[in-house]
Protein backbone atom coordinates (compact mmCIF):
# COMPACT_ATOMS: atom_id res chain seq x y z
CA UNK A 1 0.00 0.00 0.00
CA UNK A 2 1.06 3.41 -0.99
CA UNK A 3 0.30 6.70 0.98
CA UNK A 4 0.97 10.09 0.13
CA UNK A 5 -0.11 12.56 2.31
CA UNK A 6 0.39 15.66 4.59
CA UNK A 7 -0.63 14.42 7.99
CA UNK A 8 1.49 12.35 10.10
CA UNK A 9 0.51 8.98 10.83
CA UNK A 10 0.95 6.38 13.88
CA UNK A 11 3.62 3.40 13.33
CA UNK A 12 1.57 0.98 15.27
CA UNK A 13 -1.78 1.52 14.02
CA UNK A 14 -0.72 1.71 10.19
CA UNK A 15 2.04 -2.01 10.68
CA UNK A 16 -0.93 -3.68 12.55
CA UNK A 17 -3.35 -3.06 10.00
CA UNK A 18 -1.35 -4.82 7.30
CA UNK A 19 -0.20 -7.15 9.94
CA UNK A 20 -3.24 -8.55 11.63
CA UNK A 21 -4.26 -10.30 8.39
CA UNK A 22 -1.35 -11.87 7.99
CA UNK A 23 -0.50 -14.32 10.32
CA UNK A 24 2.34 -16.52 8.12
CA UNK A 25 4.61 -13.04 8.42
CA UNK A 26 7.14 -13.10 10.90
CA UNK A 27 9.56 -10.69 10.31
CA UNK A 28 8.57 -6.72 9.49
CA UNK A 29 11.60 -4.55 8.92
CA UNK A 30 10.72 -0.63 8.83
CA UNK A 31 12.57 2.65 8.10
CA UNK A 32 11.46 5.70 9.34
CA UNK A 33 13.17 9.09 8.00
CA UNK A 34 12.91 12.29 10.40
CA UNK A 35 13.66 16.14 9.78
CA UNK A 36 16.89 16.29 11.25
CA UNK A 37 17.86 19.71 13.29
CA UNK A 38 21.11 20.13 11.72
CA UNK A 39 22.56 19.48 7.91
CA UNK A 40 25.22 20.58 5.98
CA UNK A 41 26.21 22.56 8.71
CA UNK A 42 22.85 24.21 9.68
CA UNK A 43 20.61 24.33 11.86
CA UNK A 44 17.08 22.83 10.43
CA UNK A 45 14.11 24.93 11.86
CA UNK A 46 11.79 23.00 9.39
CA UNK A 47 11.19 21.97 5.93
CA UNK A 48 9.10 22.16 2.69
CA UNK A 49 8.39 18.74 0.84
CA UNK A 50 7.23 18.99 -2.61
CA UNK A 51 5.94 16.10 -4.38
CA UNK A 52 4.65 15.32 -8.25
CA UNK A 53 1.58 13.89 -6.89
CA UNK A 54 0.69 12.69 -10.53
CA UNK A 55 4.33 10.80 -10.58
CA UNK A 56 4.88 9.62 -6.95
CA UNK A 57 2.60 6.71 -7.01
CA UNK A 58 3.53 5.15 -10.18
CA UNK A 59 7.00 5.65 -9.28
CA UNK A 60 6.64 3.81 -5.76
CA UNK A 61 4.39 1.30 -7.48
CA UNK A 62 7.10 0.47 -9.87
CA UNK A 63 9.53 0.09 -6.80
CA UNK A 64 7.32 -2.14 -4.92
CA UNK A 65 7.04 -4.23 -7.93
CA UNK A 66 10.54 -5.02 -8.23
CA UNK A 67 11.25 -5.19 -4.89
CA UNK A 68 8.56 -8.10 -5.32
CA UNK A 69 10.66 -9.61 -8.06
CA UNK A 70 13.39 -9.53 -6.36
CA UNK A 71 12.58 -10.71 -2.49
CA UNK A 72 9.99 -12.80 -1.07
CA UNK A 73 7.73 -9.90 0.16
CA UNK A 74 4.13 -10.75 1.36
CA UNK A 75 3.21 -7.13 1.38
CA UNK A 76 4.82 -3.73 1.62
CA UNK A 77 3.42 -0.41 2.84
CA UNK A 78 5.05 2.85 2.27
CA UNK A 79 4.09 6.30 3.61
CA UNK A 80 5.53 9.53 2.98
CA UNK A 81 4.48 13.22 3.87
CA UNK A 82 4.73 16.39 2.35
CA UNK A 83 4.31 19.85 2.86
CA UNK A 84 5.26 21.73 5.86
CA UNK A 85 7.50 19.45 8.72
CA UNK A 86 8.89 20.95 11.66
CA UNK A 87 12.59 19.07 13.32
CA UNK A 88 11.19 15.89 15.08
CA UNK A 89 8.95 15.11 12.88
CA UNK A 90 8.30 12.10 10.74
CA UNK A 91 9.01 11.90 6.93
CA UNK A 92 8.80 8.46 5.62
CA UNK A 93 8.00 5.11 6.57
CA UNK A 94 8.78 1.91 4.63
CA UNK A 95 7.46 -1.47 6.52
CA UNK A 96 8.48 -5.03 4.27
CA UNK A 97 6.57 -7.89 5.77
CA UNK A 98 7.75 -11.36 5.25
CA UNK A 99 8.11 -14.65 6.40
CA UNK A 100 11.67 -14.52 7.55
CA UNK A 101 14.14 -11.70 8.60
CA UNK A 102 16.81 -11.49 5.92
CA UNK A 103 14.30 -11.22 3.31
CA UNK A 104 12.22 -8.43 4.93
CA UNK A 105 15.76 -6.29 5.75
CA UNK A 106 16.75 -6.32 2.20
CA UNK A 107 13.38 -5.37 0.58
CA UNK A 108 12.99 -2.62 2.92
CA UNK A 109 17.07 -1.19 2.53
CA UNK A 110 16.22 -1.59 -1.15
CA UNK A 111 13.10 -0.20 -1.66
CA UNK A 112 14.64 2.82 0.51
CA UNK A 113 17.59 3.29 -1.55
CA UNK A 114 15.42 3.46 -4.91
CA UNK A 115 13.04 5.72 -3.24
CA UNK A 116 15.55 8.03 -2.37
CA UNK A 117 16.81 8.07 -5.91
CA UNK A 118 13.48 8.09 -8.00
CA UNK A 119 10.83 9.07 -5.81
CA UNK A 120 9.90 12.91 -7.40
CA UNK A 121 10.06 14.53 -3.70
CA UNK A 122 12.16 17.84 -3.15
CA UNK A 123 13.19 19.32 0.32
CA UNK A 124 13.19 23.14 1.22
CA UNK A 125 15.16 23.16 4.33
CA UNK A 126 14.10 26.36 6.51
CA UNK A 127 16.69 27.70 8.59
CA UNK A 128 16.60 31.08 10.99
CA UNK A 129 16.80 34.11 8.27
CA UNK A 130 16.73 32.12 4.96
CA UNK A 131 15.92 28.70 3.20
CA UNK A 132 17.52 26.69 0.84
CA UNK A 133 16.46 23.25 -1.69
CA UNK A 134 18.83 20.45 -0.98
CA UNK A 135 20.55 18.40 -3.44
CA UNK A 136 20.11 14.79 -2.83
CA UNK A 137 23.17 13.44 -1.06
CA UNK A 138 21.41 9.75 -0.59
CA UNK B 1 2.02 20.15 -24.11
CA UNK B 2 2.07 20.98 -20.61
CA UNK B 3 5.45 21.61 -19.04
CA UNK B 4 5.73 21.57 -15.24
CA UNK B 5 8.21 22.48 -12.71
CA UNK B 6 9.49 21.24 -9.44
CA UNK B 7 12.18 22.57 -6.42
CA UNK B 8 14.35 25.39 -7.27
CA UNK B 9 13.37 25.63 -10.91
CA UNK B 10 10.30 27.62 -10.26
CA UNK B 11 12.19 30.48 -9.01
CA UNK B 12 13.97 31.04 -13.17
CA UNK B 13 10.60 30.04 -14.31
CA UNK B 14 9.09 32.02 -12.49
CA UNK B 15 6.11 29.68 -13.14
CA UNK B 16 5.27 26.16 -12.02
CA UNK B 17 3.91 24.85 -14.96
CA UNK B 18 2.86 26.20 -18.06
CA UNK B 19 1.42 25.64 -21.90
CA UNK B 20 3.99 25.59 -24.39
CA UNK B 21 3.21 25.33 -28.27
CA UNK B 22 3.62 22.01 -29.97
CA UNK B 23 4.28 22.65 -33.80
CA UNK B 24 7.79 23.68 -32.89
CA UNK B 25 9.11 21.12 -30.36
CA UNK B 26 9.38 17.67 -31.33
CA UNK B 27 11.43 16.35 -29.29
CA UNK B 28 12.90 16.82 -25.58
CA UNK B 29 16.39 18.28 -27.36
CA UNK B 30 14.50 20.63 -29.00
CA UNK B 31 12.15 21.64 -25.91
CA UNK B 32 16.27 21.82 -24.13
CA UNK B 33 16.94 24.25 -26.70
CA UNK B 34 13.36 26.75 -26.63
CA UNK B 35 14.00 26.61 -22.74
CA UNK B 36 18.03 27.77 -22.62
CA UNK B 37 16.68 30.92 -25.00
CA UNK B 38 13.95 31.81 -23.00
CA UNK B 39 15.38 31.03 -19.35
CA UNK B 40 19.24 31.81 -19.60
CA UNK B 41 19.75 31.22 -15.81
CA UNK B 42 18.49 27.48 -16.71
CA UNK B 43 20.71 27.23 -19.38
CA UNK B 44 24.18 25.65 -17.12
CA UNK B 45 21.95 22.92 -15.70
CA UNK B 46 20.40 21.79 -18.66
CA UNK B 47 23.98 21.99 -20.76
CA UNK B 48 25.50 19.93 -17.27
CA UNK B 49 22.98 17.29 -17.75
CA UNK B 50 21.93 17.66 -13.76
CA UNK B 51 18.24 17.85 -14.57
CA UNK B 52 16.00 15.07 -14.74
CA UNK B 53 13.23 14.46 -17.49
CA UNK B 54 9.79 12.47 -17.70
CA UNK B 55 7.36 12.76 -20.29
CA UNK B 56 3.85 11.38 -18.67
CA UNK B 57 4.98 10.95 -15.07
CA UNK B 58 7.75 8.25 -16.71
CA UNK B 59 11.88 8.98 -16.14
CA UNK B 60 13.53 9.81 -19.20
CA UNK B 61 17.20 8.60 -20.38
CA UNK B 62 17.49 9.89 -24.09
CA UNK B 63 15.94 12.40 -26.35
CA UNK B 64 12.36 11.47 -27.36
CA UNK B 65 9.82 12.54 -29.73
CA UNK B 66 6.98 14.69 -27.80
CA UNK B 67 3.69 15.32 -28.29
CA UNK B 68 0.46 17.85 -27.79
CA UNK B 69 -1.25 15.94 -25.20
CA UNK B 70 2.65 15.30 -23.25
CA UNK B 71 2.85 16.40 -19.77
CA UNK B 72 6.53 16.89 -19.51
CA UNK B 73 8.45 17.58 -16.05
CA UNK B 74 11.74 19.18 -15.72
CA UNK B 75 13.19 19.19 -12.25
CA UNK B 76 16.39 18.77 -10.08
CA UNK B 77 17.84 15.56 -8.52
CA UNK B 78 15.06 14.18 -6.21
CA UNK B 79 15.51 14.47 -2.41
CA UNK B 80 12.70 12.91 -0.60
CA UNK B 81 12.82 9.84 1.73
CA UNK C 1 17.44 0.14 26.10
CA UNK C 2 17.22 -3.12 26.74
CA UNK C 3 13.26 -4.55 27.95
CA UNK C 4 12.22 -8.01 29.07
CA UNK C 5 8.84 -8.34 29.56
CA UNK C 6 5.18 -10.41 28.81
CA UNK C 7 2.98 -7.26 28.23
CA UNK C 8 3.25 -6.13 24.23
CA UNK C 9 4.31 -2.58 23.50
CA UNK C 10 3.40 -0.18 21.22
CA UNK C 11 6.13 -0.06 18.80
CA UNK C 12 4.99 4.41 17.96
CA UNK C 13 4.72 4.88 21.85
CA UNK C 14 8.26 3.20 22.23
CA UNK C 15 10.48 4.41 19.46
CA UNK C 16 8.68 8.25 19.74
CA UNK C 17 9.64 7.88 23.36
CA UNK C 18 13.54 7.91 22.88
CA UNK C 19 13.02 9.91 19.62
CA UNK C 20 11.19 12.71 20.85
CA UNK C 21 14.50 13.75 22.64
CA UNK C 22 16.91 13.16 19.94
CA UNK C 23 16.63 15.78 16.89
CA UNK C 24 20.15 14.55 15.31
CA UNK C 25 18.57 11.33 14.08
CA UNK C 26 17.20 11.38 10.94
CA UNK C 27 17.02 7.56 10.61
CA UNK C 28 15.08 4.61 12.37
CA UNK C 29 15.55 1.27 11.19
CA UNK C 30 13.27 -1.32 13.24
CA UNK C 31 12.73 -4.87 13.41
CA UNK C 32 9.55 -6.62 14.71
CA UNK C 33 9.36 -10.38 15.12
CA UNK C 34 6.38 -12.31 15.30
CA UNK C 35 4.59 -15.92 15.90
CA UNK C 36 4.09 -17.36 12.73
CA UNK C 37 1.54 -19.66 12.05
CA UNK C 38 3.34 -22.11 10.52
CA UNK C 39 6.63 -23.29 11.01
CA UNK C 40 8.20 -26.80 10.12
CA UNK C 41 5.46 -27.96 8.52
CA UNK C 42 2.93 -27.20 11.46
CA UNK C 43 0.10 -25.62 11.67
CA UNK C 44 1.09 -23.01 15.41
CA UNK C 45 -1.42 -22.24 17.75
CA UNK C 46 1.17 -20.27 20.20
CA UNK C 47 4.05 -20.33 21.55
CA UNK C 48 5.48 -20.28 25.35
CA UNK C 49 8.85 -18.36 25.09
CA UNK C 50 11.43 -19.28 28.27
CA UNK C 51 14.16 -16.79 29.16
CA UNK C 52 16.94 -17.15 31.04
CA UNK C 53 16.52 -13.75 32.61
CA UNK C 54 19.92 -13.37 34.75
CA UNK C 55 21.78 -13.82 31.80
CA UNK C 56 19.67 -12.00 28.72
CA UNK C 57 20.58 -8.69 30.18
CA UNK C 58 24.29 -8.91 30.28
CA UNK C 59 23.80 -9.87 26.76
CA UNK C 60 22.06 -8.28 24.81
CA UNK C 61 24.10 -5.15 26.47
CA UNK C 62 27.30 -6.86 25.50
CA UNK C 63 25.17 -7.33 21.88
CA UNK C 64 24.42 -2.98 22.07
CA UNK C 65 27.93 -2.08 23.28
CA UNK C 66 29.68 -4.12 20.26
CA UNK C 67 27.23 -2.51 17.54
CA UNK C 68 27.62 0.82 19.23
CA UNK C 69 31.25 0.27 18.24
CA UNK C 70 30.75 -0.50 14.87
CA UNK C 71 28.28 1.49 14.05
CA UNK C 72 27.43 5.27 14.34
CA UNK C 73 24.52 4.38 16.61
CA UNK C 74 23.43 7.55 18.48
CA UNK C 75 20.56 4.79 20.53
CA UNK C 76 19.27 1.74 20.07
CA UNK C 77 16.15 -0.26 22.00
CA UNK C 78 15.45 -4.20 22.13
CA UNK C 79 12.30 -5.23 23.80
CA UNK C 80 11.84 -9.10 23.83
CA UNK C 81 8.74 -10.57 25.12
CA UNK C 82 8.46 -13.99 27.06
CA UNK C 83 5.55 -16.73 27.95
CA UNK C 84 2.85 -17.34 26.18
CA UNK C 85 2.03 -15.98 23.33
CA UNK C 86 -0.48 -16.55 20.09
CA UNK C 87 -0.17 -16.25 16.90
CA UNK C 88 0.63 -12.91 15.22
CA UNK C 89 1.43 -10.83 18.47
CA UNK C 90 4.85 -9.56 18.82
CA UNK C 91 8.24 -11.26 20.00
CA UNK C 92 10.91 -8.79 19.59
CA UNK C 93 11.64 -4.77 18.62
CA UNK C 94 14.96 -3.60 17.80
CA UNK C 95 15.15 -0.20 16.65
CA UNK C 96 18.16 1.75 15.48
CA UNK C 97 18.63 5.00 15.83
CA UNK C 98 20.99 6.98 13.79
CA UNK C 99 21.88 10.21 12.37
CA UNK C 100 21.91 8.75 8.66
CA UNK C 101 19.81 5.25 7.07
CA UNK C 102 22.83 3.42 6.58
CA UNK C 103 24.22 3.10 9.62
CA UNK C 104 20.47 2.37 11.47
CA UNK C 105 19.75 -0.21 8.70
CA UNK C 106 23.69 -2.32 9.28
CA UNK C 107 23.19 -2.41 13.13
CA UNK C 108 19.66 -3.26 13.49
CA UNK C 109 20.59 -6.50 10.90
CA UNK C 110 23.85 -6.77 13.35
CA UNK C 111 21.98 -6.65 16.59
CA UNK C 112 19.11 -8.96 15.09
CA UNK C 113 22.22 -11.84 13.91
CA UNK C 114 23.69 -11.64 16.91
CA UNK C 115 20.53 -11.88 19.30
CA UNK C 116 19.17 -14.84 17.70
CA UNK C 117 22.72 -16.35 17.90
CA UNK C 118 23.63 -15.46 21.69
CA UNK C 119 20.06 -14.40 23.46
CA UNK C 120 19.28 -16.55 26.02
CA UNK C 121 15.53 -17.30 24.91
CA UNK C 122 14.32 -20.83 23.83
CA UNK C 123 10.56 -21.20 21.93
CA UNK C 124 7.93 -24.37 22.74
CA UNK C 125 5.85 -23.95 19.64
CA UNK C 126 2.22 -25.12 20.58
CA UNK C 127 0.23 -27.45 18.07
CA UNK C 128 -3.30 -28.82 17.94
CA UNK C 129 -2.07 -32.24 20.15
CA UNK C 130 1.25 -31.41 21.23
CA UNK C 131 4.26 -29.04 21.59
CA UNK C 132 8.36 -28.57 20.56
CA UNK C 133 10.70 -27.07 21.43
CA UNK C 134 12.74 -25.42 18.67
CA UNK C 135 16.22 -26.05 17.62
CA UNK C 136 17.16 -22.48 16.17
CA UNK C 137 17.47 -22.15 12.40
CA UNK C 138 18.55 -18.64 12.33
CA UNK D 1 27.07 -24.77 42.72
CA UNK D 2 23.86 -24.10 41.29
CA UNK D 3 22.89 -25.63 38.13
CA UNK D 4 20.42 -24.04 36.04
CA UNK D 5 18.51 -26.11 33.45
CA UNK D 6 16.46 -24.45 30.30
CA UNK D 7 14.18 -25.66 27.49
CA UNK D 8 14.10 -29.50 26.73
CA UNK D 9 16.98 -30.32 29.13
CA UNK D 10 14.66 -29.87 32.16
CA UNK D 11 12.32 -32.73 30.66
CA UNK D 12 15.83 -35.11 30.84
CA UNK D 13 16.38 -33.50 35.02
CA UNK D 14 13.04 -33.19 35.80
CA UNK D 15 13.94 -30.12 37.57
CA UNK D 16 15.09 -26.68 36.65
CA UNK D 17 17.71 -26.23 38.92
CA UNK D 18 19.75 -28.23 41.22
CA UNK D 19 22.41 -27.81 43.85
CA UNK D 20 25.34 -30.24 43.04
CA UNK D 21 28.54 -30.54 45.75
CA UNK D 22 31.85 -28.32 44.61
CA UNK D 23 33.74 -30.69 46.20
CA UNK D 24 34.14 -33.55 43.50
CA UNK D 25 33.17 -31.04 40.83
CA UNK D 26 36.74 -28.87 40.09
CA UNK D 27 35.86 -28.18 36.15
CA UNK D 28 33.49 -27.82 33.79
CA UNK D 29 34.30 -31.27 32.00
CA UNK D 30 34.07 -32.91 35.60
CA UNK D 31 30.66 -31.73 35.70
CA UNK D 32 30.40 -32.79 32.23
CA UNK D 33 31.35 -36.66 33.41
CA UNK D 34 28.37 -36.07 36.54
CA UNK D 35 25.70 -35.22 34.65
CA UNK D 36 26.37 -38.49 31.84
CA UNK D 37 25.93 -40.12 34.92
CA UNK D 38 23.35 -38.84 36.34
CA UNK D 39 21.03 -38.44 33.42
CA UNK D 40 21.70 -41.07 30.75
CA UNK D 41 19.41 -39.26 28.85
CA UNK D 42 21.81 -36.03 28.59
CA UNK D 43 24.99 -37.94 27.44
CA UNK D 44 24.47 -38.01 23.85
CA UNK D 45 23.78 -34.37 23.58
CA UNK D 46 26.70 -33.41 25.81
CA UNK D 47 28.89 -36.06 23.58
CA UNK D 48 27.68 -34.33 20.19
CA UNK D 49 28.74 -30.61 21.81
CA UNK D 50 25.49 -29.17 21.05
CA UNK D 51 24.73 -27.91 24.62
CA UNK D 52 25.66 -24.39 26.07
CA UNK D 53 27.02 -24.20 29.00
CA UNK D 54 27.55 -20.05 31.18
CA UNK D 55 28.63 -19.84 34.04
CA UNK D 56 27.83 -16.96 36.09
CA UNK D 57 25.69 -15.15 32.92
CA UNK D 58 28.69 -15.85 30.49
CA UNK D 59 29.06 -18.07 27.64
CA UNK D 60 31.47 -20.72 27.73
CA UNK D 61 33.40 -21.94 24.79
CA UNK D 62 36.42 -24.07 26.49
CA UNK D 63 36.83 -26.20 29.78
CA UNK D 64 37.04 -23.90 32.70
CA UNK D 65 37.51 -24.13 36.43
CA UNK D 66 34.26 -24.04 38.34
CA UNK D 67 33.83 -22.77 42.18
CA UNK D 68 31.31 -23.26 44.85
CA UNK D 69 29.00 -19.51 44.25
CA UNK D 70 29.15 -20.09 40.51
CA UNK D 71 26.01 -20.47 39.06
CA UNK D 72 26.57 -22.88 35.78
CA UNK D 73 23.58 -22.84 33.41
CA UNK D 74 23.32 -25.83 30.70
CA UNK D 75 21.11 -24.72 27.79
CA UNK D 76 20.37 -25.48 24.23
CA UNK D 77 21.05 -23.75 21.09
CA UNK D 78 18.94 -20.25 21.79
CA UNK D 79 15.84 -19.68 19.67
CA UNK D 80 14.28 -16.35 20.45
CA UNK D 81 13.81 -13.29 18.42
Amino acid sequence: MIKIQKEDFNIEVEIELIKSSLPSVGAVTSFIGYVRDFNNNKNVNSINLEVYEKMVHKELTKITVKAKQKWELIDCLIIHRHGYLEVNEKIVLVACFAKHRQESFNACNYIMNYLKKYAPFWKKENYTNNSEWLENTN
Amino acid sequence: MLIKYFAWIKNITSCDQENLDSKKLKTIDDLKIHLNTKYPDLKKHIDKDTLRFAINQEYLSENKKIYKNDEIAIFPPVSGG
